[in-house]
């Protein structure tokens, strides 16, 4: 019995935790765009492993179409949802394609798909600079 | 001296100052009229578990019977053994002889020296 | 001369044994999401660990009593029963983590996805306690802890800018991610004031036979050995303000952390964050273990020693197996050692009054320490923090799971 | 009869008109020769401070506690306990003829 108050307790503040803020998930966002920007710098520098390079551009490819897919059904009106799907989604075709491009060794390619990549990093701040702050 | 801050919860050593436990309990000899003495020193087992909750003791006295070294009765030593109670409680007895060390021997010979390097090979070797 | 080395050895050890995924990590999320300005709980949360660590050597040196056994004798069995349920499971907690923490980095070495490196980590973690002596682990694993220092060159590497820095070092309030910064202060403070320290370095007291005569060389050791390992966390929040901080990555995943110093050292940067991840957490996981049987072993008056073969402290060995055992199977399956990091860190800043207040006590205790008692600074200093961190736990965690 | 320490502490204590006095927080014993002979039950506040050593603690700020009651103490000598039932100890006199030890 005398247990029985705390595990409630725990389980409604387990129910309890929140969504993340559409503002939250789009730091999210740019955080691991910006991870992804700084492994592939790293690789084209050989500051760190192909294993690890391919393996950390895959979970930003996972993480972020898992954040995009959460974010874009609950997005304030303020935000071109359309225009922000479309670049999203370019960006992780391209984080895809350097997770590719690593096993062959190909950096001129895969210095193309980082600019594109930059280019759209910068279309998505100018876009979450239409977000209302909390 | 006092019964609970000076003796209650302190380590025992037996006779090679090799720890044996601790006081986990103390008995009490009340007589009718004559002054009440301190008889013997409890240790381990239920009497440890009674003292958090009844429950906990009931259900270390039902664990012990179906696992772990048997005895019938809880590790009783008398008062008269204390050499010394000081910062330990020093005993002239023989630890594994009082029972006090029964777990300790039964989880050495039934799990810690099936182990490999458990150094119990050595200790053969060398008696 | 040879308290010289002693004294030499003692400092080496105690900062080659500093640094664990928890301060790490702390830091490393303080630096990524708030620059500098979070310094302040590094140095508060090591200069607690000073005075506490102090004590806890000036008990076993004075009184011949660990923290434990002496928290059993005055407060009886009860009472410390549930100090025990508390540690223990906090104390669980940041084991999974270090040992998840070795599996990251043996990941970003090999490719290799860390709960395949569970078993063979705790195996051989298992192993160094089962065959090794105190020595042993006290001084090799530290030794090898000193790759750490790397941080503090990749610190300097990137040039910070010292004034902007030394602002952090007093407590601001931040402008947004209010609930955040506080969760994160108070992990840093969890992390830096870490329990089993202190259990470790007081039963270390006792396995190095101490006497009185040590008070002097305990004090040199607690002062100058935690403050160098307070500059390491520092020199991790101060990095990772350099290099995550502009570029907005928040530290989530180990991946990430991996980049840490590759703008400070091209070369080597990556290869040695994972060395000193690697080291940190295999020496914090030994001390954990340990710490953990230790306690159970000194509460119930059990034969102790790591010095002892297996058969002579039977109950103590079979301790550390079993917890070393069970650590590794929230890891088999996948549970993100990052994510425990940050819950273990946060609950030891709630349980911390639990293991604090009755050291308080036994620390005044003319009995156990005679003339040695504590002066009115330490017990000030660490009430203070203690109530401090306690009370900031509890508003900022509530805050971190709903949302501000 | 047996009685178990152990169990005895905390217990409360009624004196013999059933009015409330506190509970057994330290028993005083005299080692004389091979038997520990028990000569007191000290009931308090001040007995938990002394079981916990704490006076150098407790002292500096008992103006905080705001009370006298930190101090109290009563020193029961053992013929004016009745344990009988171990679990509900009775004085044999009345709580206003203790004296306060301190």
């Amino acid at each position: 019995m005398r247990l029985k108050r705390p595990l409630v307790l725990a389980v409604t503040l387990l129910g309890a935790c929140k969504p993340p803020t559409p503002e939250e998930q789009m730091d999210s966002i740019k955080s691991w765009l910006a991870t992804s920007e700084m492994v592939a710098e790293g690789w084209l520098r050989h500051t760190n492993p192909d294993k690890y390079s391919r393996q950390t551009l895959e979970l930003s490819h996972e993480t972020l179409v898992q954040i995009s897919t959460d974010l874009l059904s609950s997005l304030p009106p303020a935000v071109d949802s359309a225009a922000l799907d479309s670049v999203l989604a370019s960006s992780r075709g391209h984080i895809d394609q350097m997770a590719r491009l690593i096993a062959a060794k190909n950096s001129p390619d895969f210095r193309r798909q980082l600019d594109s990549l930059r280019a759209d990093e910068k279309t998505v701040e100018q876009l979450s600079n239409g977000m209302p702050k909390q | 001296m006092h019964l609970v801050r000076d003796v209650l919860d302190k380590e025992l050593l037996d006779r090679e100052e090799e720890p044996m436990g601790r006081v986990d309990g103390l008995i009490m000899q009340l007589g009718e009229r004559s002054q009440p003495r301190i008889t013997h020193i409890v240790v381990g087992g239920a009497t440890l578990w009674e003292r958090v909750h009844p429950a906990f003791g009931r259900l270390s006295r039902r664990m012990s019977r179906w696992w772990g070294p048997k005895r019938d009765k809880e590790v009783r030593i008398p008062w008269s053994r204390v050499k010394t109670a000081g910062r330990d409680i020093k005993l002239d007895v023989e630890g594994k002889d009082t029972g006090a060390i029964d777990w300790e021997l039964w989880i050495a010979h039934h799990i810690i020296e099936h182990i490999p390097g458990s150094g119990h090979e050595e200790a053969d070797d060398g008696s | 001369m040879k308290k010289i080395l002693q004294i030499t050895l003692g400092i080496v050890t105690s900062v080659g044994g500093f640094l664990e995924i928890g301060s790490v990590t702390t830091a490393m999320q303080a630096g990524a999401s708030f620059g500098y300005q979070l310094l302040w709980a590094v140095l508060l949360g090591t200069l607690c660990l000073i005075f506490l660590v102090e004590m806890s050597g000036r008990l076993a040196a004075v009184s011949k009593h660990t923290i434990v056994e002496a928290t059993r004798e005055r407060f009886g069995f009860p009472f410390f029963f549930i100090v025990l349920i508390g540690m223990a499971l906090v104390s669980f907690l940041v084991l999974v983590a270090e040992l998840g923490g070795i599996g990251l980095a043996l990941q970003i070495l090999t490719g290799v996805g860390f709960p395949w490196w569970a078993i063979p980590v705790s195996f051989v973690v298992w192993v160094m306690m089962w065959k090794g002596t105190f020595s042993l682990i006290e001084n090799g694993a530290s030794m090898l802890g000193l790759v750490t220092i790397s941080f503090v060159v990749a610190a300097f590497k990137l040039h910070p800018d010292w004034g902007t820095a030394a602002h952090g070092l007093l407590p601001t309030f931040p402008d947004d991610k209010k609930a955040n910064y506080w969760f994160i202060a108070v992990s840093i403070l969890g992390a830096s004031i870490s329990p089993y320290l202190m259990y470790f370095y007081s039963s270390g007291a006792i396995e190095d036979e101490w006497d009185e005569t040590y008070i002097p060389i305990n004090r040199i050791i607690a002062g100058i050995g935690m403050s160098f390992g307070g500059f390491l966390s520092m020199a991790v929040l101060i990095v990772a303000a350099l290099v995550f901080h502009p570029k907005g990555i928040d530290v989530e995943k180990f991946e990430q952390a991996s980049l840490l110093m590759t703008t400070a050292l091209p070369k080597w940067g990556f290869t040695l964050f994972a060395l000193s991840m690697l080291f940190a957490c295999f020496g914090a996981a030994l001390e954990i273990s340990l710490s953990i049987a230790y306690f159970f072993a000194q509460g119930f008056g059990w034969n102790w020693s790591e010095d002892l073969t297996p058969s002579k402290d039977a109950r103590f060995c079979l301790t550390y197996t079993v917890i070393i055992m069970a650590a590794a199977i929230p890891l088999l399956f996948g549970v993100d050692p990052i994510k425990v990091t940050i819950i273990s860190m946060a609950l030891t800043a709630v349980a911390l009054p639990l293991a604090i207040a009755p050291f308080l006590f036994l620390m005044n205790d003319p009995i156990y320490l005679g003339e040695h008692r504590n002066g009115w600074l330490s017990n000030t200093v660490v009430t203070i923090v203690i109530l401090l961190s306690f009370v900031v736990a509890i508003i900022a965690i509530p805050l971190e799971i709903i949302g501000s | 009869m047996e009685v178990k320490i152990e169990l005895l502490l905390g217990a409360k204590v009624r004196d013999v008109n059933g009015e409330k006095v506190g509970r057994i927080e330290e028993i005083r014993v005299d080692r004389s020769d091979n038997a520990l002979l028990v000569e007191a039950y000290l009931i308090g506040a001040s007995a938990v401070v002394d079981r916990l050593s704490a006076w150098t603690l407790v002292r500096p700020i008992k103006g905080l506690l705001k009370s006298r009651r930190i101090y109290s103490l009563y020193d029961v000598p053992w013929q004016d306990m009745d344990l009988t039932d171990p679990r509900h100890p009775v004085l044999r006199t009345a709580k206003s003829d203790l004296h306060h030890a301190r």
